[in-house]
């Protein structure tokens, strides 16, 4: 009878600290894995080629338009100012023409710093800042980074979260009034 | 040892515990909540360059000058286009919901033939064939082809006209509207050329009798404008508005006197005013005016007011303004927009005439030269037509067309007119939407939204100067359809009616050069506005016109239907976003509501929101009772645009058509259908 | 079959009349249940509430059940810190029923927000300003303090007593019951306050709004004065229902009568100041407003009768009846004094939230009439079974009324 | 509620004696605001019903009402009168919500509303005199294929939060924008370079907008003229949106007054 007890509150014991034990793990290390899922851009596109290859600027693709607004990620349109057709000999070039300029396709890059409808960022004036202080800097990297997406919330692992604009917001004096960053 | 009960719920508990020391618990819940502002079906925005193409919109009747805003090429709202001295930057709220329309649930998909009870979708190059094929046989016939046009601005109307005339056919006919009555008097009657304009923005002082210029008569946007123009909010007013009308519609609500005038008597309290004009030495340089005025004669303060139920001294008051005035002008019309006579439009000539403010504009110069007269087509009675077409008076047409009208629902006495049409061998609509004459076509060939087409307008009724304007097609066609006029000219090729042109572009650029206007500037969104005067010789018919005016009684209960733009027109039911503009006075749930004041309801034995049964030439509607004081004693009031048999469940099904209950009657004297304050009764139900 | 789960030395009915009862109760939940499945599923457009009614059936419930539930620490404060020892016979049952409500109306006003998944914000982004905020918080926690306050009841279960930590760990708590009574005080006080504020600040809706002086601490200590003057006569009802339900003696008349008697006199302070009140805003603040006191009502729905029979008939009335001794010590009058006295106060949150949004403010506005549906219904259907439930399983298995043994030996 | 203060302060001159109750300025805001028609057909067998003639479940941020002098025949007049978001000086919305969803911070004075921050609880709601505030009873549905041409200036908002107009507020951060762009300022925008749906749509420009702030800004005349009134300017919330008419009826209209009480 005593003993019996005894072990039954060791074993109790154990298996507290059994199942405490797995959950930390299961939390700290299996969970993040599971939440997001690793996604390639639809083409793999080169900022290397045509940045230091054929000597492309930033702007000749990422600029702003006449109303302030910003260009972002190029359609078609400024693509197909070289690429009407396949001029180099890359697979995802020709991937490209064939599965978005000739089916007159956008092609649905994922944006990294993607931020939902109800965010409204305007480029314009965060015109000072250098672009890697938000965006990733690929500007000479030859191979898209892989995208993370958070399976629950549909967010890009690498985008910013609100306080992160609030704080640089804070530290530069800027309102943090719901509107500025809202619609 | 097992693990037994306790140990268990212990390791669970161990468990539990544990979650609580790593992040997923409240990653969970903090991407849970930021899940709530993504759902999946939730529709997301596109983005892109904004842009802004001119164009001009003709969803409502008169048009509106607009620019379709544009994301990423795709149009999703309208703005007005400042440039355009007919709207002025103005929207209406039809044309303001135009780009929503585009993807209507109601649109056609493409062209479709009947089959049984259903339609089923065929080719253009077929559509064409059958009708070519039916159409060979009748060339030459008068009256087996006919046609029912319900856009009275657009040069397609010469191509269609045009057309028909080829086939050796006569009978085209406009949708009535206040235009009808007019043409018929000044074209017709008083034997006038050119088209009745109206210089609102010369304005000192307006008097609009039964006219709603402000909701129904001609282009209410610019009316509007107009208005608004003289009544800045710094600085005094250099414009009255007087409005005289059985219903405290719209314009009245911005009017500075309001005159409640039977709308039965509305010619009569016009006579009255050209009597007391002519006792104060005013008088008018048209033939036959003496007689005119001795007819004017008999229309007295007094008998006035037993005819149109106005007080001698508001008629004196009326009167006294219009001769103070320096530019005053008279506007004539019914509330609704269609079913006034000649008399209440010849007498308002003559006012204008008689103050100098008579204005006549010049009709541009035809592109087809095959196509009738403009303003002789105008003048015509589609509605006397119908009539005959039905008492077998007249033969019944083989083939009808339809085009932007939709007649079976929004003629008077729609019932019996809808019935008429069946008559026709075969009913073909060219409609954009699947209203209630395309429901029951034997051939509906869609015609594109007007954004997606090449159209114009020539002085839309109501304007003051001739005003040409173009609409070109901003966005690329939702649906499989073809411009109407384009389809028409395909089939005249067919059937060697040459009509000069192979493609309405071609037209136009014609009509543009034979107008001496600049087509770039207009396909920019620039409208020709022309100063030219037509001239203003006529002469007044005072035997026919006292024939008319004998036909005024003045008693008994009528009923008004009160066009209102935001519920949509007869050729256009309410889109969904206009649902809303429309009052639970006006529309709840299933029932229509009629207006009526106190006194009427109290005659009648009927209470707020009674449930009642208006019936008129032999037909009738069911409503419920809405009183308001803005209705005349006398007078009941009900809205237009409800009670669709068509269309798409926003509309479908909500309301009655009034239209059912306008019973139509030939204006002694002239013979034109009017319905105008037809007689109605009610009955609680 | 269960017996040896129930309290020492008293008996109960068959488990199997007992299962039929659950059974009965299970109807109720399961019919709040469907509804409340649905309203998640498809968001509250099921409801009869509209933009005019955004607040209806379900705060009404909420601000009643809250009220009501005020024996819980209103008790708690006389037994523990004023050391009134008659109340021991009672507190449990005030501890219940206040558990009861508290976690009842929570569990309401996740089905009322809209977006119930952000409910938690109202703790991680909270607005210092807003009456609902301190209403949250110190439902939240108060609704804790009824767990620690139930929990020792719970741990005395004749089994679960056996095992020495917990039995132990009851004991502790029970040695340090006053504190909790005390943070229970202070927290109700508190939100029964700032659920009257919550009103008192609306400055746009002439019904509620109290200016300056009226709107601190007027409406807020009227709220908790109405509370207090209600909830521990409504634990009496609670406990004559129990007992008709039973056919067992549970609690010597003598404390039902001290209840009425504690109800009685708050009732009476508060109705002195409700009329007080009334009348100030009658006859000052509305007139400021350009509003007559006429114009606060409109037809039957919305008319005086309400008012007069919430101040008079369900007010100044139970509360004479309730300080009268003559008239409180006579069982049938304390419980009928305690049925009107919680009537009124119902009608008193219920005017305060619909009649309050009813009232149109702008001149050419009109009334809108709300009713109900069934969706509104169904879930407050299933709180007051959940309440049953809950408070059947105390009865038939914890010692939750020192008295009842001594009340019932023949 | 001590009301900010702000250097702009955006608001409306409304002509009553202009307004012809037309509707297009309802229409245009909901193109702009993307704000769903009331869809006829939901799940019935839910009591998921949404028609558009039951005013208490339809959103209109703006909404026409028509208002009359309660006189009978022939003495009776009415007008109409246009009703955005007042966008008050001191909310009494504001101050209410639990979660800060709502918030009057921003330059321009225009009280913030932010879905996803927004619980439903509808405290605001309550609040709000002038029925400005709505909720979205239903996920907003268009009819097949109409979402395709949504708006790029208002996101849509999920069944469950509560909204209400926001002066076109995304068109002010574009005249911004533009103004930076072609070397403007962006904190002193002239006349005109920002205004709303409602009021660029308005076919008799009843609807003046404005810095009321700005003496170049056509309403901050127009909303000192002796003709201007405010609606139940005795609450004290002060709205930032002005009415004006001529007619004395209409004026007592915009306020609650005691029978004998004079017009302040």
């Amino acid at each position: 009878m005593e003993e019996k007890k005894t072990t039954k509150c060791g074993g109790g014991f154990l298996a507290f600290v059994l199942g405490f034990l797995l959950s930390v793990v299961a939390g700290w290390v299996v969970f993040p894995g599971l939440l997001y899922s690793e996604l390639d851009q639809p083409i793999q596109f080169s900022h290397k080629i045509h940045t230091e290859d054929q000597g492309l600027t930033c702007d000749s693709c990422h600029f702003f338009r006449e109303d302030g607004s910003y260009q972002g990620m190029p359609t078609n349109e400024q693509c197909t100012g070289c690429h009407s057709d396949v001029i180099g000999q890359t697979p995802a070039e020709a991937k490209y023409v064939q599965e978005y300029v000739q089916k007159n396709k956008e092609v649905p890059w994922r944006n990294y710093q993607y931020q939902p409808d109800n965010v409204l960022f305007s480029h314009k004036a965060h015109e000072p800042f250098e672009c890697t202080e938000c965006h990733l800097d690929v500007a000479k990297a030859d191979k898209a980074p892989k995208y993370y997406e958070n399976k629950l919330s549909g967010y890009s692992k690498q985008t910013m979260k609100m306080w992160q604009c609030e704080r640089c917001h804070a530290e530069n004096g800027v309102s943090n009034a719901c509107h500025v960053c809202h619609k | 040892m097992g693990l037994d009960r306790r140990a268990f719920i212990k390791f669970v508990v161990g468990g539990a515990a544990g979650t609580l020391f790593t992040p997923i618990p409240w990653k969970l819940a903090d991407d849970a909540s930021i899940w709530s502002q993504n759902w999946s079906w939730i529709p997301r925005l596109k983005y892109g360059a904004l842009t802004a193409d001119a164009t001009y919109s003709k969803l409502c009747p008169a048009g509106c000058a607009v620019k379709v805003k544009k994301v990423a090429g795709i149009a999703y709202g309208v703005e007005g286009n400042s440039a355009n001295e007919l709207s002025k930057g103005g929207v209406c709220p039809l044309c303001a919901t135009g780009s929503q329309m585009l993807r209507s649930p109601s649109r056609v998909a493409g062209p479709m033939k009947k089959d049984g009870d259903k339609f089923k979708p065929i080719s253009w190059d077929e559509a064409e064939a059958l009708l070519a094929d039916k159409l060979k046989g009748l060339k030459g016939q008068d009256g087996k082809v006919a046609a029912i046009s319900g856009d009275l601005s657009g040069t397609a109307n010469e191509v269609l006209s045009g057309f028909l005339a080829g086939l050796g056919s006569k009978s085209y006919y406009y949708m009535p509207t206040d235009q009808t009555a007019m043409a018929k008097a000044w074209n017709g009657v008083m034997g006038g050329s050119g088209q009745i304009g109206y210089d609102l923005e010369e304005a000192d002082l307006i008097l609009c009798i039964g006219a709603d210029i402000m909701d129904a008569f001609g282009p209410v946007v610019r009316n509007q404008k107009a208005f608004a123009a003289k009544r800045p909010m710094e600085g005094d007013k250099t414009l009255t508005l007087v409005y005289a009308g059985p219903v405290r519609n719209r314009t009245a609500a911005v009017a500075d006197k309001w005159v409640a005038v039977r709308p039965d008597g509305a010619a009569a309290f016009a006579m009255g005013l050209v009597n007391l004009l002519v006792k104060s030495g005013k008088s008018a340089s048209l033939g036959g005016f003496s007689d005119f005025a001795d007819l004017a004669a008999k229309f007295g303060p007094e008998a006035v007011a037993k005819l149109s139920g106005v007080n001698p001294e508001a008629l004196k008051d009326v009167a006294k303004a219009l001769l103070v005035a320096k530019n005053p002008v008279i506007v004539v019309g019914s509330e609704s927009g269609q079913g006034a006579g000649v008399a209440l439009s010849a007498a308002g000539v003559t006012l204008n005439a008689m103050l100098g403010s008579l204005n006549v504009l010049p009709e541009f110069p035809k592109a087809v030269a095959s196509a009738p007269d403009r303003a002789g087509l105008l003048a015509k009675d589609l509605v006397g037509w119908l009539a005959a077409v039905d008492a077998g008076k007249a033969p019944a047409p083989e083939v009808l067309f339809v085009y932007e009208a939709n007649p079976a629902y929004s003629l008077p006495q729609a019932g019996n007119m809808a019935k008429t049409l069946r008559k026709a061998g075969m009913l073909v609509s060219f409609s954009t939407f699947m209203d209630e004459t395309a429901a029951m076509a034997d051939l509906v060939l869609p015609a594109p939204h007007p954004f997606e087409r090449l159209d114009d307008a020539q002085s839309p009724y109501g304007l003051g100067k001739a005003t040409y304007a173009l609409a070109t097609a901003v966005v690329a066609p939702e649906k499989d359809c073809k411009g109407t006029p384009d389809f028409i000219l395909g089939l005249s090729g067919k059937l060697g009616v040459d009509l000069g042109f192979g493609a309405f572009e071609d037209v136009l650029k014609a009509k543009v050069e034979a107008i001496g206007a600049d087509w770039d500037a207009l396909a920019g969104g620039a409208v020709h506005v022309s100063d030219k005067k037509g001239s203003a010789q006529a002469s007044l018919d005072a035997g026919a016109m006292s024939k008319a005016l004998a036909g005024i009684k003045g008693e008994g209960l009528v009923l008004i239907a009160q066009a209102h733009l935001n519920i949509g027109t007869g050729k256009l039911a309410t889109p969904p976003l206009n649902l809303p503009t429309i009052r639970e006075t006006e529309l709840y749930g299933k029932d229509v509501f009629v207006q009526m004041c106190a006194a009427t309801a109290k005659s009648l034995g009927l209470s707020e929101g009674a449930k009642v049964k208006l019936a008129a030439g032999g037909a009738d509607i069911s409503a419920r009772v809405n009183l308001s004081e803005g209705v005349m004693p006398g007078v009941v009031a009900a809205p237009l645009g409800l009670g669709r048999t068509a269309w798409d469940p926003y509309t479908k099904g909500k309301g009655d058509n009034v239209c059912k209950i306008l019973a139509v009657s030939a204006e002694p004297g002239t013979g034109l259908s009017v319905w105008a304050g037809s007689a109605v009764s009610v009955a609680k139900m | 079959m269960d017996s040896k789960l129930f309290p020492e030395g008293l008996e109960r009915c068959s488990l199997g009349k007992f299962l039929g009862w659950l059974a009965f109760i299970g109807l109720g939940l399961a019919w709040g249940a469907y509804a409340a499945g649905i309203i998640f599923w498809k968001g509250i457009g099921v409801t009869g509430l509209d933009n005019y009614f955004g607040f209806g059936l379900w705060i009404t419930f909420d601000l009643a059940v809250i009220a009501l539930g005020a024996g819980a620490f209103f008790t708690g404060f006389l037994k523990y810190i004023l050391k009134i020892d008659q109340l021991k016979n009672i507190i449990n049952l005030t501890v219940i029923v206040g558990f009861i409500c508290y976690s009842g109306a929570m569990l309401v006003l996740t089905l009322d927000i809209g977006q119930p998944i952000r409910a938690w914000f109202g703790y991680w982004h909270p607005n210092v300003h807003s009456m609902l905020t301190e209403v949250i918080f110190c439902i939240t926690c108060y609704c804790m303090v009824l767990v620690i306050e139930y929990l020792p009841l719970i741990l005395e279960q004749k089994q679960l007593n056996k095992i020495p930590f917990l039995h132990h760990l009851a004991h502790q708590m029970h040695v340090h019951m006053a504190l909790f009574a005390g943070i229970g005080t202070f927290l109700s006080t508190f939100h029964q306050g700032s659920l009257g504020g919550m009103y008192g600040v609306l400055f746009g809706r002439p019904y509620a709004f109290r200016e300056g002086f009226f709107i601190w601490p007027w409406t807020f200590f009227l709220f908790v004065l109405s509370a207090v003057g209600s909830g521990p006569v409504f634990t009496v009802l609670v406990c004559t229902f129990m007992e008709k339900l039973t056919g067992r003696k549970l609690v010597d008349f003598k404390v039902k009568a001290l209840m009425g008697k504690i109800a009685g006199t708050m009732l009476t302070v508060y109705m002195f100041f409700k009329l007080l009140d009334t009348w100030a805003w009658a006859t000052d603040v509305l007139p400021r407003m350009g509003l007559t006191f006429d114009q606060m009502f409109w037809g039957t729905v919305y008319g005086k009768w309400m008012l007069w029979t919430e101040l008079f008939l369900c007010g100044v009335i139970p509360a004479i009846m309730l300080i009268t001794p003559a008239i409180r010590n006579r069982p049938a009058l304390l419980y009928l004094a305690a049925i009107l006295d919680c009537l009124g106060i119902v009608i008193n949150r219920y005017v305060f939230t619909v009649q309050t949004i009813a009232l149109p403010v702008m001149p050419f506005d009109k009334w809108y009439v709300y009713v109900p549906n069934w969706a509104e219904w169904a879930p407050s259907v299933m709180i007051i079974a959940y309440g049953f439930l809950v408070m059947s399983l105390s009865y038939r298995y914890l010692p939750v009324f020192p008295q009842e043994k001594a009340l019932n030996s023949k | 509620m001590q009301a900010k203060e702000f250097k702009i302060r955006w608001g409306m001159v409304i002509d009553v004696d202009k307004c012809t109750g037309c509707g297009a300025c309802m229409v245009a805001c909901q193109v702009e605001n993307n704000i769903a028609p009331a869809t006829p057909e939901m799940d019935a067998w839910a009591g998921v019903t949404h028609d558009a003639s039951n005013k208490l479940r339809t959103l209109t941020w703006m909404l026409v009402y028509e208002i009359n002098n309660k006189k009978a025949f022939p003495e009776y007049e009415a007008a109409y009168m246009p009703r955005p978001c007042m966008q008050c000086s001191s909310p009494a919305c504001v101050p209410v919500c639990p979660v800060v969803a709502t918030d009057k911070n921003e330059e321009g004075g225009i009280v913030s509303q932010v879905y996803p921050r927004c619980i439903g609880c509808r405290y605001c709601m309550a609040a709000c005199p002038y029925h400005a505030r709505y909720f979205n009873w239903f996920d907003p549905t268009w009819p097949t294929g109409m979402d395709k041409g949504l708006s790029p200036s208002t996101s849509v908002r999920p069944r469950g939060v509560v909204e209400k107009c926001n002066f076109c507020h995304t068109r002010f951060q574009q005249a911004k924008d533009k103004a930076r762009q072609n070397g403007g300022d962006p904190n002193n925008l002239p006349d005109g370079a920002y205004v709303t749906a409602c009021a660029e749509v308005c076919p008799t420009g009843a609807i003046v907008f404005g810095d009321l702030n700005n003496p170049e800004h056509k309403v901050h005349e127009l909303a000192h003229s002796k003709h201007a009134f405010r609606l139940l300017e005795k609450l004290g919330l002060g709205p930032q949106v002005y009415y004006y008419s001529k007619r004395e009826w209409v004026h007592r209209l915009g306020d609650n007054y005691l029978p004998n009480e004079k017009k302040a």
